[in-house]
């Protein structure tokens, strides 16, 4: 047992992967000399050769990555923030995500791209995104969202593991924030699956990243005003566990759903839809989400960025509105 | 690679002149050939509303045969684009699967019938399945060469593309890092002069995109793609240097789209009659028939014998796989993830 | 009056745009030629140097139509087909969509971007495709996909008139499938506003693009069966008509949402989620969407096309099914 | 541009070896300074807790000034890059918008807080907005120069960004379309040997990124980025050219990024101090100032007294910007789209 932060865990995992299996490099920019979050600190020096600089060009990260999955190799690409992704758009969309489905599984790409997200951070429009809702409107792509540095460690595993290509979302604001006693022992986590962290009967709060320890805290406060929360990490974003997901709509009525990303779009309507469709009898009261506002980003002043970052308080106004409903 | 039944035992023996022997340049001949009378059949079929689309490589035959034969079957990978027909068939694709591929039916070993016709892929045949969008497998080509590279597999990667997909960002990034890294890729250009309507002008300020080579510090040649056995004597050079660690090459083979972009489309809104006739008689395989026939390597009945047999197994093919079984509707589900 | 197709309705807007406006110009691949779909055929030898051929880049035809707008003309972009925009992406969300917001007005965009959307036209997988959820999860971006002839005449005009980016999506199955007699006077339509194209008491259904006249056609048969449909011609996705679509739920209590995008994360759990949030009360039934199977996108060959294309049998099927709810 | 306060009235002819004036010379000195001591300021209150993020131009600021004096200002554009500062100032920026952009003041022209320091934007000025993305900015000055031509105004616009980012697919698409139509746009890249951590061999293979000029039928050239003098006379015959319809230019300005790439970041663990301190000997402010010293353009008074002009400016302006107005949090709402 040992203590970790979110980023310990990030950097300990790549350091046992590239370790275990030969098959494993580290392709992105800065690299070499750790990254811009140091997560392959050291790395460069323990497996020569294994971790490469890549020029300035989020295309040719993704597309050479995937080249190097379809050879045999397990290419772990970084993005240095999530917001430079965008121009890897379409090596994700018109080439990863479709190589096994339009070869009918002839070839296929086990491949992680590493990027970090989320806001928080003073990092402006264009380091603070959330990019998970386009990603998880492209089948072939699976994305993976943690929150405890456990979860950090058995999914960035199971997604080099995985024979396709894993988009892994590392909450930046999280990367040093968020600590955990860390067995030795690799943790259950699998791909694909969500687990109800908390539960409660009077609603159930869904989230990931940042916001599911902003949920976890505003279930505490609420808990003590006499509202009992079940709470959901989600884990696995693509393809979603649409059956923990239903079971736990129902055993409150009331759902709560929670990003950061912002409303429109998001990720929470698609959660929004699958409760209204498979769970509608089960449903007593409207449902919620609280969301980043309709700006295209976060705006940098951390009076704006305040503004715009759903936070545990919001989130237990919203729970108690919910619950009064 | 699908057997080539030669007529007699050919000699191995290289001919001078050619730096090929008479087995591949019977080879060489016999894949053209069946690139050709493969793309009129499917446009035929096409035109019968049998075949719902085609695009073809006529024109460019000897660009693709002749670098393909260059590389070593097996071996060495392809990242071949649409046009790439005579590519595909020296790397092992037979006839059968040419039609297989056009009619999308259910066991086209490229894609099932889940891409359009002529979007190829063959995990064992080392050929890298490919979209439709263009340029995106120059990357993927230069991460196979890396991947190659770390490993100490001495494999070379021949990725291709047209002339008007070097405009893209794709092109840019993909010579960069093969030529930091001194990778064992050949970017090949066949350039026919036209992207769809576009010609060559509206896509560059330069003549030839080999002289984009200097600017990633790698290795370019232009060559005419009209002819096959030039473009092998370029071709393979470059294979053996860059397979020996010398770096990238970025080849252009100087060619012509004889026909339409695609059954699509209309070509005559915006190039002449004239035009095609003058390329016309540039034609790939008449120009090679009539220099090894009149260097007397073959004897004209032995091409004709060649001739009969591409027309064969064409007929033969194309029957075959009218009758093959369709995609189910519902085979548009599965594998969508690959289980391992 | 004439009797126009969608193609010819596009054709004849870009014509009377370009007389009218001295600042429009087309920029794309082939349009000098007409076009791989001769949207813009004629237009080239109509007006010289205001129809220019592009190189083979979408990211650059983006890039550089934002420079112009910016400038001040109003640069009308086509991309060629839908499928390839996604080396845009970038362009259009770190830059097009934030050109506005991140200058607080100071700067902004006059600028369309044109491309021919969606299936049953045997494109594959990249010549099929609806990218609409994509750019509807993009604030700043407005998004457009009408269905009627007249409808692509007004929206195009007041999408050039727009001084915000606007992606302006063609439904290519119905560039010569669908024709309307169409007025000389401009149709009212404005960007923003959805429309109640059919009214009837039991259910409603949302739809755009050819989905829409499948949903009318499904519309005719249910009402010989005794089912009164209400149909929503949604016409502006970004930013959605809000105030219609919650209306028309309202009204029936009953809503199917209908699209060829693949399900998961498609517009359509937008849809469904601001309905369960705030017309919760009138639902007399799960919310039920009919759209394309979770897939990266359409197979090639008919019988998986068929089988991939939500059609009028397949919403008149989901329609009496929540009828009888 | 913002007046700049002389001494006395300088000389506006020409000094034959200079190409350029005392009063030219005057105000590059000011504008040098200026950005290297308003740096120094944000650097100074970042480490005090009062500036959340600094990115700095301190070793370009004879590439910048130096560059952007060849342009017309109120006429041409720029499209500059985040270490820009030295760009802003000669286009007109002033000591209190730098402050108020660094601590992402409501009032800030740039960005009313919106964004990082550092993304300039002004379009009155002719600065054009950017974005964190890097090299995207090339394409839109391509579009402004296409739409200059398209309207027949003498425009000249001017694009700037590091080595690290001409890796970028929109650096390649940007060139490729400009050399096609020869727009009126100078490339300019500032080479200050780092893309954060990484040295220039790993973005290329080649030794200058002007090499790339020729891959699009554009001119290229490079400049010594230490000496702003030189870049004026590199850049000012380009912009004349590029204006008379000469076509595009790369054109490259070799200097050195002296401090760390960011406020956040720590460059002990990627180069030595001996490689700093060798480049600071290259200063560029340091050797403009011992240059017009020897040739004797200004007594020292005078340099000295412009020193001191700096200094008080800067103080002023960053306490003065400290008591401007915050965004307040609604702020983050509003102007997602442009009403008219
Ligand atoms: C990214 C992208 N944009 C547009 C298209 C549509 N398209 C298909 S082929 C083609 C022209 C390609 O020209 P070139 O590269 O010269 O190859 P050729 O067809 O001439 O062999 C275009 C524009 C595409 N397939 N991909
Ligand atoms: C597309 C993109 N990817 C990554 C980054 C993160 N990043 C910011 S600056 C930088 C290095 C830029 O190097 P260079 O172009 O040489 O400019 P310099 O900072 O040296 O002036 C990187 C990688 C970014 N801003 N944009
Ligand atoms: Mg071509
Ligand atoms: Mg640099």
């Amino acid at each position: 047992m040992a203590e970790m932060t979110v980023i310990e865990a990030i950097r300990s995992t790549l350091a046992e992967e590239l370790t275990s299996d030969d098959r494993t490099f580290i392709l992105g920019e800065d690299v070499e000399a750790g990254g811009v979050f140091r997560a392959t600190e050291g790395l460069a020096a323990r497996f020569p050769g294994r971790v490469i600089d890549s020029p300035l060009a989020e295309s040719s990260i993704i597309g050479i990555s995937i080249g190097a999955a379809h050879y045999g190799m397990r290419p772990i690409a970084e993005i240095q923030f999530a917001d430079f992704i965008h121009a890897g758009f379409d090596q994700l969309c018109s080439e990863a995500s479709r190589w096994s489905y339009r070869t009918k599984g002839d070839s296929w790409l086990p491949m992680v791209v590493r990027t970090p997200w989320g806001g928080g951070v003073h990092g402006g429009q264009h380091h603070s995104q959330s990019i998970e809702a386009y990603y998880c409107h492209m089948p072939g792509i699976k994305v993976v969202a943690p929150s405890f540095p456990a979860d950090y460690r058995s999914l960035l595993r199971a997604a080099i593991e995985d024979p396709n290509p894993v988009l892994f979302l590392e909450h930046k604001r999280t990367y040093r924030l968020i600590k955990q006693d860390v067995d030795d022992a690799p943790a259950e986590t699998r791909l694909g699956r969500s687990r109800i962290t908390r539960r409660g009967n009077d609603l159930t709060i869904y989230a990931y990243g940042l916001m599911l320890h902003e949920s976890l805290a505003a279930a505490d406060t609420l808990a003590g005003e006499g509202i009992d929360c079940t709470v959901v990490d989600l884990l696995t974003l693509n393809p979603l566990d649409k059956e923990t997901v239903l079971e736990a709509a129902k055993m409150t009525g009331k759902v709560l759903i929670v990003h950061e990303d912002t409303l429109t779009g998001g990720f929470g309507g698609e959660l929004a839809a699958l409760i209204a469709e498979h769970a509608f009898e089960y449903l007593d009261a409207p449902i919620r989400r609280v969301a980043g506002p309709d700006i295209p980003a976060m705006p940098f002043h951390h009076a704006m960025e305040g503004f715009f970052m759903p936070n545990r308080d919001k989130i237990a106004a919203a729970a108690r509105d919910l619950a009064a409903y | 690679m699908a057997a080539v039944r030669t007529r007699r035992d050919r000699s191995q023996t290289r001919i001078d002149d050619y730096l090929l022997s008479e087995a591949q340049l019977e080879e060489m001949y016999y894949h053209m050939l069946l690139a050709r009378r493969l793309n009129e059949r499917m446009l035929a079929l096409n035109r019968q509303g049998r075949a719902p689309f085609v695009i073809a490589g006529a024109g460019q035959e000897a660009a693709q045969v002749g670098a393909a034969m260059a590389l070593k079957k097996g071996i060495d990978y392809v990242a071949p684009y649409y046009r790439d027909l005579g590519v595909n068939l020296v790397f092992g694709m037979d006839a059968r699967e040419a039609m297989l591929n056009l009619l999308a039916k259910r066991d086209d070993p490229n894609a099932f019938g889940r891409q359009m016709p002529s979007h190829w892929g063959n995990r064992e045949r080392h050929v890298v399945t490919q979209s439709s969008v263009v340029a995106t497998q120059l990357l993927h080509a230069v991460g196979i060469a890396l991947a190659a590279k770390m490993r100490n597999d001495p494999i070379v990667v021949l990725a291709s593309c047209g002339e008007g997909s070097t405009s893209r960002g794709d092109f840019h990034e993909a010579l960069n890092f093969a030529g930091i890294h001194k990778l064992p890729v050949i970017f090949y250009i066949e350039n026919n002069g036209y992207a769809i309507t576009e010609r060559t002008d509206k896509e560059m300020a330069i003549e030839h995109v080999a002289d984009r080579a200097r600017a990633y510090g790698i290795h370019g040649a232009v060559v005419d793609g009209m002819d096959a056995i030039r473009v092998y004597q370029t071709v393979a050079p470059a294979v053996a240097e860059t397979r020996g660690g010398g770096g990238p090459y970025l080849i252009e083979a100087k060619c012509y789209r004889l026909w339409a972009h695609s059954s699509d489309d209309d070509d005559s809104r915006y190039r002449t009659k004239q035009e095609l006739e003058e390329w016309a008689r540039k034609d790939p395989i008449k120009l090679f028939r009539e220099r090894v026939e009149s260097d007397r390597i073959f004897p004209p009945e032995d091409l004709d014998e060649i001739e009969q047999r591409v027309d064969d197994e064409v007929k033969e093919a194309a029957q075959w796989a009218a009758s093959q079984p369709d995609p189910a509707p519902e085979d548009a589900l599965g594998f969508v993830y690959k289980e391992l």
